[in-house]
């Protein structure tokens, strides 16, 4: 099933794109799915954080065919 | 209930007042409260001649509606604007402005100023701001209770 | 810091507004807390159309520049305003306008809320109401923390 | 000696006048002016506030000749 990352701030820089559509099996979880883009990406960060339809997600949320789902850094607003 | 999004750099108090002109609720408020935050020339001792903010089309109004519509349950309310920058930013500029508006005073200030926290410690904003020492994201913003 | 009682009507946006354009501290505050009093059509659910503020000249100033300073010095504000009306006020017009500048919020919420409470506790300030039950003098502030 | 005598609110009303000089002897506490004055004027009012010279000060506070001394109920601006 695909699902749409979005990337922001400084992780958007560390990924190097702002959005992507990524193929990912039934089931998988949120962070399961970070893992494997900064494994693919050979990149580094502490700390992000992550929505699913726009609602902050837990790390073990699984994700369903079709969701948007971004990652991005402690927020600063304000 | 206004939440906006803004592009264009604005005056904190022509928006409060032009807002509150629309509301048509003069004699039942007895209590407003407003925070206004703007961008500083400095931030840990470095010079900061600009920022760039950054947010996330959709799901930051989305936050920002829900802590303006909780808040108005809990506190109850009259009215609540919430109005944040976007884009290239100024020293000396406002960033974000937050008033509500309530019965009593109580209200008043819990509802602003738990509402301003909420937003530091959630809402989909990034600052980058132009230092002498660089372009850098701001990391974290700290718990202002 | 200024420090006014006022017998006309003022905006209290445009009051903020006026006296910050005067300040030239842009750049150096990052926190603005802004609380304004405004006169409600009931209290007590009795019918209010419009009330008397008495003071005590001499006295209710230098009350409010006492809270004024001791606030700059314990939160290490950059400003403060205070302006307060007397003499008749009819509904929906503002009573009471606090302002405060900082760097940071947790400073500007505090001592704007600190000066309130102090006002309202401790100001020589006397409202009598004009009521659907005639004119009564107002009894006594509820503390609002 | 002699102080300055001043009525705000509803003990400007109760009283009937806003300000007098009353003559008081050395070491008067501003309590016991005021029990002298509503005696007088032969009124009552609980809970009545006190400065001297403009200041709050406490029911045992002893008067000095020229002081302005003030009576009036609890504040209500703001």
């Amino acid at each position: 099933m695909q699902v749409s990352v979005k990337y922001f701030a400084g992780i958007r820089e560390l990924i190097g794109e702002s959005n992507s559509t990524i193929n990912v099996q039934e089931g998988t979880s949120v962070s399961s799915l970070w893992r494997s883009i900064i494994e693919t990406k050979n990149v580094k960060f502490d700390n992000v954080k992550m929505a699913v339809n726009m609602e902050y997600v837990k790390s073990e949320h699984q994700l369903k065919a079709g969701d948007e789902v971004a990652f991005f850094p402690s927020v600063t607003g304000g | 209930m206004m939440i906006e999004i803004r592009k264009k750099s604005f005056n904190a108090y022509a928006e409060i007042k032009y807002y509150l002109d629309s509301l048509n609720i003069a004699g039942e408020y007895g209590a407003t409260s407003n925070f206004v935050g703007s961008m500083r020339n400095f931030n840990k001792d470095k010079k900061v001649t600009h920022m760039t903010l950054e947010y996330y089309p959709g799901m930051t109004e989305k936050y920002l509606e829900t802590i303006a519509k909780e808040s108005i349950d809990k506190w109850m309310l009259l009215d609540v604007l919430i109005l944040h920058r976007i884009g290239k930013i100024n020293v000396g500029e406002d960033i974000v402005l937050v008033a509500t508006w309530s019965a009593h005073r109580k209200d008043a200030f819990e509802s602003c100023r738990a509402i301003m926290e909420q937003l530091k410690s959630g809402a989909p904003f990034w600052k980058k701001e132009e230092t002498s020492a660089g372009a850098i994201w701001v990391e974290k913003n700290t718990p202002g209770y």
